[in-house]
């Protein structure tokens, strides 16, 4: 039996808006270098879920996303990335639903070009649209706690804080935002943006994250499939972790051999 | 001949419903996994090959592709 | 093929002095509960080597903590726990030897009880002495570059620098020193000491290290089989990581959508 | 009657040799897994049964315990 | 010649709203064990503005924050503490402006009780009605750069966003927000809340902020008169040293002793 | 009065070996592009006590860093830069003794080039031949506790561990380490090298370091004269703030404005 | 007698005007650095005289206090 | 002449005492700030114009400079 397998058994299952996810790490699709490389690294991570966007069709184009994720048994997840306002994003969201033949998306209206943060009026606006009009809405938004528990009152069915901006690499800037979020959390957590490498994904799950969201880290690796992989093991280390009880931090050491028994040598100086 | 906006290119469609539209990019309008805002609004597949394009309207035909 | 296999296909043997080690888990067994606990912990590891301490026999104690390791399939390491000066640490060493059949040896000599940490100057006199007299050393030592670089010179088969002091759960201090070390070695480095959760140990092979050494972190958790489970993804997940070549640190964001294409709707304010 | 301290505590053995130590604890002297140091140097196995020890000597018998 | 009086006279003033301020370092009044004891550590501050909180009359009340504030030299700046609407903001600012006859208010409309963060939706709705009547906005905010462009481009006179939850002593959790909102930034940026000591401090200058705002830190130390010296001291340390061109941080050393002309001691083994 | 004064008047002093130095700023007189910058830096440091090193004397040489310290009003303070062995740097040390007629010295030796870290071994070795010799002994160390207590022992009147790499400007890697040095030590501690800008320093000095030492950080900003008046404030800042008894860190907020006497206004929603 | 809140407080007003209700509190209606809103909006000091005040009306009286 | 080491340069010296080798660097043995070390030993000042250089002899002659 495998550790996600034990994790399940445990009860432990991670379900959004009632459908259960066997993995919980999501895969987002951008950044590879070609359509094999993006199915070997879906394969290797071990998600069921994943991103697309949504763009004009290219009659020119060879090979089909949406073909990669069916045959690496990956639900399909459209995003409204690029989005800059409400009206855009609810507009997104329902092409996508019409040609995807899904209520579900990932949220996304971002603020600025150069972070790619959200803007917070433009996306709980999009939020409530889109829950009033059944959408299943993941929310990708930025670290603020007041924000989240908006985008959970307006009925967002998991809430995606970030670590770092899209793509940035630079993990988990503010941890204790994170943990606030957490802790205050009725809906799944989502920790989406900004995991550079295995051990952030592994501190956002000790963190209480009900989940990772991530792309760039693994599509843009110099080993896509190999960081997929890392990034499988982490997301599971970090979330077995988080349950077991850690041992507090102490700034001095706590012994791990017993003082009980040392031997004494005869002649110490 | 109609002429409307396709994904931002001037095109002039034989038929003035969407499928043309479509067409004029090469593309069957059976072709699953696409869909279609006409100014601005969602178009279903069931209006495509009867709603009525005019001539200035804006067509956005999308489709998934990787991302995010 | 298990993720383990796969590293280990690539040629990505964990080797000290000769001998292939299954994982690159390396197991303290001090702070279980119960022997019961312990070996629980040690098979939820899969680690294949594992520490004890030399103290003087109880006769009235029930259970081996050798019959554990063996059944566990851990080879047994035994170490200079609790020892102050080079000579207590020597003759302790021998003494594991004579009782263990085996020339392997944890080197601890420890400068300070508060914090556990080594005494440098007799610790690298100790070591000195250990290899000339034909044992495996295995030196755990603090983060100095310095005398990382003196212990492998002398002849230590691995060098086992801490993240933090022993039991502290506090993790990875000073990564840089680290990374300094890990840059210059030419012989093992283990991280050994300080890991508090699975996100320090996959931080710890990230940083280059070739394998990680800990017990609190796993024998004192609240569920110390899940935390051993936990530590085993993690040292996986950061090895591959470590080898998958990651994407760089940015201040800003790098979209993972694209660009082209985004389509334009009329009407937009 | 030798009196020598094994493990730090005063015994009386039987007998001046290390293995007459072990059993002063209850220990068969074959029994694996243990190791004996005199006066601070390890003695070997092979001469538990030959050494001689003397009054004030000191006996040290050591096991592998849970540690590390 | 002071430090401060060196800065100002390299043209390094300190202006919001067309007002020149002395000092970079805005106190909050709250949280000082007496009138007295506000009243030294002001002084010792060296500040000249200083916040208020607007409250229900008292007439049992003896002694007045505002001849305080007059005895020690600062302006008086009022702020909307506890307010949790757009509404209530504007209508106390309103009664602030009326009771204290100046059209200067800190901004705070809070959405959570727990982290007193602003609520970003409430928050800009206040700024831009008050900047529509005629009020010089400096806007308490989070860290989000989106939201603080937003703030700047609805008038504020200065943004002022947080380091960590008020009162906390946190420090600054995400120093990289804070460097994206300086950079964008075209109005002052003042840092306001989290500070803890007066390395934070020291720290938010160098990040590029024109001003810090703290109360508890100075209010609630120990020896709040001797904390406020150390924040005078701190903030012009930051100001200073952020403004002199730091050396880059570098993994390894970069000798400060020349090696030419080293000695060479003959018969050195 | 200024700060430095009062803190005098408190009893605040700083004693190396007897001598009573009125800053608690040691500066390093290395890195400087010229004697006169130099000067400019050491006077607005408001240093009394600067390092040189020993170099072979240079005919050709314009000008006197001995003259440019009694002139900005310092003590010298020659160190053993450069030194890899114990013998080594006990001649340089006599050389300077013979040279300077200042039986003071600042110990390194080091242990490896690239990073400049110290020798343990050496370093201890040449402490303790220097202290039998007679001399004042400041050792520059690593950030191990053990070490540095060890160098106490052997009669160093200071006892100067590093913050980071010399030159490297990367600030105080492990300030727990630091924390752990400070708590124990019977002698001034110091913390020499690795300090970028002005934040490090006070964070230095708020750990409970006696003083910093510094060079690259002043001598090689842009601006040095404002980096040294800069690092004088910080210095001051940290030593203030670390006996005033900062406020405890808190994950959440701690509200600096009343509860009690919040108005209450009419048809709120 | 005209009755208001003042401060959240039931009060009985000798004149129904804003300066009354300074006074219930034994306040001078000249005192400086107060505010005063009248059922949520702010009351100028210009009208405390002269503006009627009825049964129910909700009256705050505010000043500055230590804070944020 | 006698033949030593200054500062690592061979240098020719016209009287075998360290002051000469002083001069030879053009520098006034009177000089405050300066240290002499022959064959690895500090050379108290007071033996500059005495002790006896020989052939192969080692002088380092040191002074203080900007650095640390």
């Amino acid at each position: 039996m495998s550790a996600t397998e034990q994790a399940t058994a445990r009860g432990d299952a991670f379900v959004i808006a009632g459908v259960t996810l066997r993995s919980r790490l999501i895969m987002g699709s951008g950044g590879a270098a070609s359509l094999d490389a993006l199915e070997q690294a879906l394969r290797a991570s071990g998600a069921d879920l994943a991103t697309v966007a949504m763009r004009r069709v290219d009659p020119a184009a060879r090979g089909s996303v949406l073909d990669v994720l069916e045959r690496a048994g990956c639900r399909v997840l459209p995003n409204t990335a690029g989005c800059h306002t409400a009206r855009d994003a609810v507009l997104t969201a329902r092409l996508a639903r019409e040609a995807l033949g899904t209520d579900w998306v990932k949220l996304e209206v971002i603020g600025d070009d150069r972070t790619l943060l959200p803007d917070p009026v433009e996306l709980l606006d999009a939020a409530e649209q889109l829950v009033d009009d059944g959408f299943t809405v993941l929310a990708y938004t930025n670290d603020d706690p007041v924000l989240a528990k908006r985008l959970e009152r307006v009925g967002c069915a998991a809430v995606m804080p970030l670590g770092s901006p899209i793509g940035s690499g630079a993990g988990i800037r503010n941890p204790y935002n994170l943990r606030i979020i957490v802790e205050a959390a009725e809906v799944p957590i989502v920790l989406d943006a900004g995991i550079g490498t295995a051990s952030d994904a592994a501190l956002a799950m000790e963190l209480g994250c009900d989940g990772v969201l991530l792309a760039s880290a693994v599509t843009r690796a110099r080993d896509p499939a190999r960081m997929a992989l890392a990034m499988r093991h982490a997301v599971e280390a970090g979330r077995l972790a988080g349950g077991a009880g850690r041992i507090p931090k102490r700034l001095y050491a706590e012994a791990s051999s017993p003082f009980e028994g040392m031997a004494e040598y005869p002649g110490a100086p | 001949m109609t002429r409307v906006l396709v994904n931002g290119e001037a095109r002039e469609l034989d038929q003035p419903v969407p499928a043309a539209a479509l067409r004029a990019l090469g593309l069957d309008p059976g072709r699953a996994g696409v869909a279609l805002a006409l100014n601005g609004t969602v178009l279903p597949r069931g209006q495509w090959h009867t709603a009525e394009l005019h001539d200035g309207d804006e067509v956005e035909i999308l489709t998934a592709v990787q991302g995010g």
